[in-house]
C-alpha cells in the first residue's frame, strides 16, 4: 500500500519585471511604496556598482590584488543588508559588498583586505559580523553556530548566511540546513545563484528543478525569489528574518540572479561562457529596473541620477586614497604576523618574532 | 578530596567550567543524556540542562562549523569527538577557521574553543578509534594542544583551556582513563598549558613522552633504574607551544635522549623534539636521538595493536642502544 | 507576484502488516506471492539472528570485540542483498550483515572482522564490495564514486549505499545525494531509520517529516518503506535498482525500523531509552510477521521452522570454529600490519618491519 | 622536443597518461572547458572530451570521497584540489580511506587515485590559497608525497605517480609554475619516487629543500658559492616516503646542514629531516642543524607574504651560522 505522507512545494517570488513595471500592481508589498527606502538602496546600489568598476580597475592597474566583483548582485546584496538590524549577524562569502556597506564595512576597509592586508577584516561593521570567507560554504555553518548562541542566550537576533550556487552543493551548507531544522535556529540562509561557480554553470551542480529545494531536506520552508528585484528580495528577506526572531525557526532563499562580471579579476569567462547569454542578462540586471520604477513614480530622474554617481565618484575616489595611505604609508609591520596568533604571544612565537624582526630591519626579503 | 581517575579529572573540569561561567556549553554525539560513550560528561546534562549539555545531530563538520560560529558570540563551547579518527572532517573549520579567526580579523575576532577527544589505542576498539593525531594539529600554527597523562593534569589542564581565549585541542588518552587514581581537589586551579612537566628526574638519560605511552616509559624507567640508571622522565603534556627548553635543559645533563610516542614518526611531534635537539641542543648530545614511535603504517585492528605501540621493551632496548654509546 | 515552481511529495510503502497480514490482497505485488523467494530470504532472516545472538555471546564472554547487532532489521538487510546484482557494488555501514550473506561474506569473516583481525574485510563476498565502514556516512560516497565508474565504463552496474538516521544528519550523505543527481548516477541511498544513533534519537537529528525527503534537495526520487515488511522492502529495492541500473539515475529510500539490540556491545541502551519503546517495538519485528504470513499462506510450519533454527545453529557454531581457528592457530604476523600498506614496500618500511620483527621474535610484547 | 614550463610538464604528463591509459580521468573544479584556473588541465576537456575530463559540483568531500570509490573499481583519478586550503575537507577520505584502503582489506581493494593541487605562497593570492600542507600528508601511513620542482620531474614524477598502484598527492609549487623552461622529451618516461634529487655536489655544506624553496635554496647557494664555498643543493622532491640515506650521505661529506621550507616549522617535513639527522646522521654533524621555515603563525597575506617565506638572506645567514661552528 502507498501512502503520501509528505508533500512540499517551492514558491517564486517577483514582483518588478526587467522592464522596470509592477507583476500585478494590486498584488504588490507595502515596500513597494516605500519609496524613501527604495530609494536609499537604490543610491547604495548604485555606489556599488561605482565602487566595484573602481576595485577592478584598481587590480588591472597592479594597485589591488585579485576581486571579486559584485556587479548584477546589488538588490539582493543590499536586500540582505537592509532587512538585517545591527546585532544581527552576518557570515558572508567574499562578494556581498552592499550588504556590508549597509551595515558600516568602510569601501576602504574592502580594498584593504583585498589589498592583501588583514586589516580590512577588522572593519567597521557591526563586530560580531564574520569576516569574508574564503573556504566555500563554511560560513554557513558559522552562522548556524551564530544562530544557537543567541538561541542559548534568549538573544533576539538572526543569523545570516550567504553561498552562492556552487557552494550550495557543499556538505557545510547542507549541514548547516540540517542544524537549522534540529534546534530551530533563528537563521536566514541564502544561496545565491548566480548560475555560474567560476566555470562551472548551474545545471552541473545538480538537476534539481530549484536550489532551493535543498531546504526541503530538513523541513525548512524554502523559496525562490529573482534577485535581480530589490522589492521582491526586500519582501522576501523582512519576513524571512522577523519570522526567524520570532521563534520560527530557519529559512532557506534561492535568489536568482547572474555574475555579470568575471569570477574574479584572475578569470577570463570569455573562456567558458558565451557573450549572448552575459548580454542577455543585462537585461535583467537590477540597477536599470528599479531606476525605471522609481522614475515612473516620481522619485528619481536625470539630475539627481546624475548628482548621484558624481557623489559616488567621489566617495569611491576617497575611499582609493584612504586605502593607498594606509598600505603605502601605514603598511603592516612583519610583526604583525605574531602578534594576534594567539590572546598572548607563547614562548616559541616571541622567538620567532624577533627573528623576523631583525630579519626585516637587515632588510631581508626575497 | 577523594582519588579520581583521569576520565574523572576530566568530567571534574568540566563541571567545575560550567559552574564558574555560563557561557560553556558541552556539546557532541551522546554527551547528554547517555554521559559520552566514556562517561566523561557523566552527570552533567542531569545538572546542567539541554541548553548547557547538547546532544547534537551525527556531523561532526557542523559540531566544528557551529563551535567557531558560537565561539564568536560569546558561547565557549567545549566540543567532543567521539573518537580520534572523527576529527579528520573536523579539521577544516578547526585549521581554517578557529586557528586563525583572531589573526585574520587582528584581534576583532577569536575563536575560544575547546576541542577534546578520546585518543590512542589499546582499548580493543575498531578501526578509527584508536588513532594519534596530535601532529596534525600540532603542525597547525594558532592552536594549542594538549594531552595530560595523569588526573591531575587532567583536571587542571583541561581547566586552563576551557579558560585560554583561545582554541585549544585537547586529547585524552583513553587506554589510561582509568589507569591509576590520584588525590585531586577540585580547587578550581588549572595548570601552566606551555611547560612539559618532570616526572623524575634522572642525570643518564632523558625520556620524553606524553599521553598514554607514559606509563610504558615509566615502566622502562623503572627497569632502567633498577639497572642503577638514572632515569628523567618527562611528560610533554603540552605540545604545542612545545617546552624545548625543559627538555634541552635535562639532555645537557644526561646527553642521552629517546622520544617515545605512539604515533607514527614520519613528520611527527616526536620529529619535532628530535630536531629541535639537532638544532639547540646538539652540543649536549652525546648520543644519536632515537624516536620509539608507532610504525609508519595504519594502526592494526586489535589483535595485533600492541605490536604496533612501542612496547617497554622497544624503549628499553632503545634507551639501551643509547647508553651504549661512549 | 507568487508562482510555486515545484511540488514534490514522499511516499510511505507498507505491504505487510505487524500482524503479518497484507494490508490489502489487491493491492499487494507480485513478490508478496513469490514464495520460493520469500521462504529463502526468511530462511537467510532467521540465520543472521542466530547469528546476531551468537556474536553478542563471544562479546560477552571475551571472544569477540565490540560487536554491532543487526537485531530487528533483518527484513532490510536481507532485501537489500537478494536486490543485488552479484556485479552491483555494496557499501555497506557496519551492521547489513544478512545484505552481505546474501552477497557471499562469510559468518566466520564477519567474525574476524569484530574479533580485530583484518582479515575478516578481504572477504568471500563480491571482490568489489566495499568493506565495513566505520566513518559514518563516508561509504555512500565511494558509492557515488563506484557509480560514476560504471557510468564512465558504460557497465550496468548499480552501487548501493546504506547510513543510518543519525548518518544521515552528514555532510557525506547529503553530498552522496548531491552527486547522484549531477551526473544521474546509477546509485541506490538507503536511509536505515532505525530510530536511534547511539544515544540519539531520530527526532534529533532533524525536524523534517521524513529523512526521505532529504532526496528532495538534489530532485532525486525519495520514498519511504516500512524496514519490517520484507514484501514492501523488497517490492522498493528491486524497483530502485532496475531503474537505476536501466539509466534512470539515483534513488533515496528511508527502511524505517527500530535497533531492537544495544548500539553495540560496548553500549547500554537502557541509559537513555524505555523499556516500553522497545517492547512496543518487537511487535513490529520483521520476522514474526513473515512467519505468520508464511504459515498462513500454507509455506511454512513448526517442523520446518525447528529444523531451520537447529540448521542455523550448527552453520553459527561451525563459523565460530573457524573464527577462532583462524584467529587462535593461524594469527596475523606482525609483519601484516606492514605488507598490505603498499604494493610494494618502500624502503622506510622495510626497515621498519625488520624492526618489528625482530621485537616480535624477542617476544616484546606491551 | 620544446622548452617547458612546471606546469607544461602537469600538462603534458596528464595528457600522456590519459593517452596510453583509457582508465585515466582527470576531475575537479574549473578542470574541463576553463582548463583549470592555473591552465593545468589546459586542452585536455577538448582532447578527451566530457567522460574523462570531469567538472565536478564544489564538493571537495565528495571529489576525494568519489576518488576514492572510482579508484576502487577500475578508474583511475586524477583530481584537482583548486587550492592547497581546499584540501582539508578532503584529508578525512584521502587518510581515513584512500590511504587505508589496502590494508584494511588485505590487498582485496585498493585506492589508486591521485590528488595534485597547487601549493605555496608568492602569488598574491587570497587566504587559503597559500599554504604548504605537505607535513599532514606526510604524517599519515599509506600515502606517497611528490612535490616536484623543475618542468622535467613534474612530467616525470607525476606520470609515475599516476602509474603508481598506490594513492599519491602530487603537489605543485604554482610560484614556480612559469619560473624556468626545460627542454623535456614527451617520452613516457617516468621518474623514481622514492629518492631524493642532488641539484648540486659540494663539500661544506648541504642544503635541504624541496618545491618552491628550491628556488631561494639556488639563489643561496649561489651567494655562498660566490664565497668559494663548495654547496651541495637536495631537492627531496619525493617527501614520503623520505630518501634520508642521500641526505646523510651528503652531510657525511659535508658534516653541516640546512633545511629550507615554507610550511611552519613545528612538525613539519624539515622536522623530520633533521630528526633523521639527530638519528643516523649524528656522527657526521659538525654543527647544529637548522631550519629555515615559515614561521609557525598563518600565511599572511599578500602585502606580507614574502616576509612569511624564508629569504635568500635567511637561508644564508643560517648556512652562515652553521658554517661558522668549527
Ligand atoms: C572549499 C573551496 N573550494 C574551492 C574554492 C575556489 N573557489 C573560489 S570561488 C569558487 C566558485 C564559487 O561559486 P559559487 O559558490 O557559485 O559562488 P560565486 O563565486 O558564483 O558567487 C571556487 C571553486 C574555494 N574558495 N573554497
Ligand atoms: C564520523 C563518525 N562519527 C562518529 C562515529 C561514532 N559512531 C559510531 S555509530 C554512531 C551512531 C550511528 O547512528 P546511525 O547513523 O543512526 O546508525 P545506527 O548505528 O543506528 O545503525 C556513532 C556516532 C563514527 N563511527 N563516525
Ligand atoms: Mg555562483
Ligand atoms: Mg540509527
Amino acid at each position: 500500500m502507498t501512502q503520501t505522507v509528505a508533500r512540499f512545494k517551492v514558491d517564486y517570488y517577483q514582483f518588478l519585471k526587467p522592464d522596470g513595471t509592477l507583476v500585478d500592481d494590486r498584488q504588490a508589498p507595502q515596500v513597494a511604496r516605500d519609496f524613501d527606502r527604495l530609494v536609499e538602496l537604490y543610491e547604495l546600489m548604485s555606489l556599488t556598482r561605482v565602487f566595484d568598476a573602481k576595485a577592478v580597475a584598481l587590480q588591472r592597474t597592479g594597485q589591488l590584488g585579485t576581486y571579486a566583483s559584485s556587479l548584477g548582485h546589488e538588490a539582493a546584496h543590499v536586500a540582505i543588508g537592509a532587512a538585517m538590524k545591527h546585532e544581527d549577524c552576518l557570515a558572508p562569502m567574499y562578494r556581498e559588498y552592499a550588504a556590508q556597506f549597509y551595515r558600516g564595512v568602510k569601501m576602504s576597509e574592502v580594498l584593504l583586505y583585498w589589498g592583501g592586508d588583514e586589516r580590512g577584516n577588522n572593519f567597521s561593521g557591526p563586530e560580531h559580523d564574520f569576516a569574508w570567507c574564503v573556504p566555500i560554504a563554511t560560513q554557513c555553518l558559522h552562522a548556524a553556530g551564530a544562530a544557537m548562541a543567541y538561541k542559548l542566550k534568549s538573544e533576539d537576533r538572526v543569523a545570516v548566511s550567504v553561498v552562492g550556487d556552487g557552494g550550495s552543493s557543499k556538505g557545510d551548507f547542507l549541514e548547516a540546513i540540517n542544524a537549522g531544522s534540529a534546534w530551530k535556529l533563528p537563521l536566514v540562509l541564502i544561496i545565491m545563484n548566480n548560475q555560474w561557480a567560476i566555470s562551472v554553470p548551474r545545471s552541473k551542480q545538480n538537476t534539481a528543478a530549484t536550489l532551493a529545494q535543498k531546504g526541503i531536506a530538513a523541513g525548512l520552508p524554502s523559496m525562490q525569489v529573482d534577485g535581480n528585484d530589490l522589492i521582491a528580495c526586500l519582501w522576501v528577506m523582512d519576513n524571512a528574518i522577523e519570522a526567524a526572531r520570532s521563534g520560527r525557526g530557519s529559512f532557506v532563499i534561492e535568489m536568482i540572479t547572474y555574475r555579470l562580471s568575471d569570477h574574479t579579476t584572475a578569470d577570463d569567462a570569455r573562456r567558458y561562457r558565451p557573450d549572448e547569454e552575459v548580454e542577455e542578462a543585462w537585461e535583467r540586471e537590477p540597477l536599470k529596473r528599479l531606476r525605471t520604477y522609481l522614475v515612473n513614480n516620481g522619485v528619481w530622474d536625470e539630475d539627481k541620477e546624475e548628482a548621484l554617481l558624481a557623489e559616488c565618484r567621489e566617495a569611491v575616489d576617497a575611499a582609493v586614497e584612504d586605502y593607498l595611505d594606509m598600505v603605502e604609508n601605514n603598511p603592516q609591520p612583519v610583526t604583525a604576523m605574531f602578534d594576534h596568533m594567539f590572546a598572548e604571544l607563547p614562548h616559541d612565537l616571541i622567538e620567532q618574532r624577533r627573528e623576523a624582526q631583525r630579519h626585516e630591519q637587515e632588510g631581508g626579503q626575497l | 578530596m577523594t582519588a579520581i581517575t583521569l576520565i574523572e579529572g576530566v568530567t571534574m573540569a568540566l563541571a567545575r567550567a560550567m559552574e564558574e561561567d555560563p557561557s560553556v556549553v558541552v556539546l557532541g554525539e551522546d554527551v547528554g543524556v547517555n554521559g559520552g560513550v566514556f562517561r566523561a560528561t557523566a552527570g552533567l546534562h542531569e545538572r546542567f540542562g539541554d541548553d548547557r549539555v547538547i546532544d547534537t545531530p551525527l556531523a561532526e563538520v557542523m559540531i566544528a562549523g557551529m563551535s567557531v560560529g558560537m565561539s564568536t558570540q560569546g558561547i565557549k563551547p567545549v566540543a567532543e569527538a567521539q573518537f580520534c579518527g572523527f576529527t579528520t572532517p573536523m579539521l577544516d573549520h578547526i585549521m581554517n577557521h578557529a586557528a586563525r579567526l583572531r589573526n585574520r580579523t587582528r584581534g576583532r575576532m577569536s575563536s575560544p574553543m575547546v576541542l577534546r577527544f578520546p585518543t590512542g589505542g589499546g582499548i580493543h576498539a575498531p578501526e578509527h578509534h584508536s588513532e594519534s593525531p596530535e601532529a596534525l594539529f600540532a603542525h597547525t600554527p594558532g592552536l594549542r594542544v594538549v594531552m595530560p597523562s595523569s588526573p591531575s593534569r587532567a583536571y587542571g589542564l583541561l581547566l586552563a583551556a576551557i579558560r585560554d581565549p583561545d582554541p585549544v585541542v585537547f586529547m585524552e588518552p583513553k587506554r589510561i582513563y582509568r589507569w591509576v587514581k590520584e588525590e585531586v581537589e577540585d580547587n578550581g586551579e588549572e595548570l601552566p598549558m606551555d611547560v612539559c612537566y618532570t616526572l623524575r628526574d634522572g642525570d643518564d638519560i632523558t625520556l620524553v613522552s606524553w599521553g598514554a605511552m607514559i606509563k610504558e616509559t615509566l615502566q622502562a624507567a623503572d627497569q632502567l633504574e633498577a639497572q642503577g640508571l638514572g632515569v628523567e622522565v618527562i611528560d610533554v603534556a603540552t605540545i604545542s607551544p612545545l617546552d624545548m627548553d625543559t627538555i634541552i635543559e635535562s639532555v645537557e645533563r644526561t646527553g642521552r635522549c629517546v622520544i617515545i610516542q605512539e604515533a607514527p614518526r614520519h613528520c611527527s611531534v616526536a620529529s619535532e623534539i628530535a630536531a629541535g635537539l639537532a638544532d639547540a641542543g646538539i652540543w649536549h648530545l652525546q648520543a644519536p636521538v632515537k624516536r620509539v614511535c608507532g610504525y609508519d603504517v595504519t594502526m592494526p585492528l586489535y589483535r595485533n595493536e600492541m605490536k604496533y605501540m612501542p612496547s617497554v621493551q622497544r624503549i628499553v632496548d632503545a634507551a639501551q642502544q643509547v647508553l651504549e654509546v661512549s
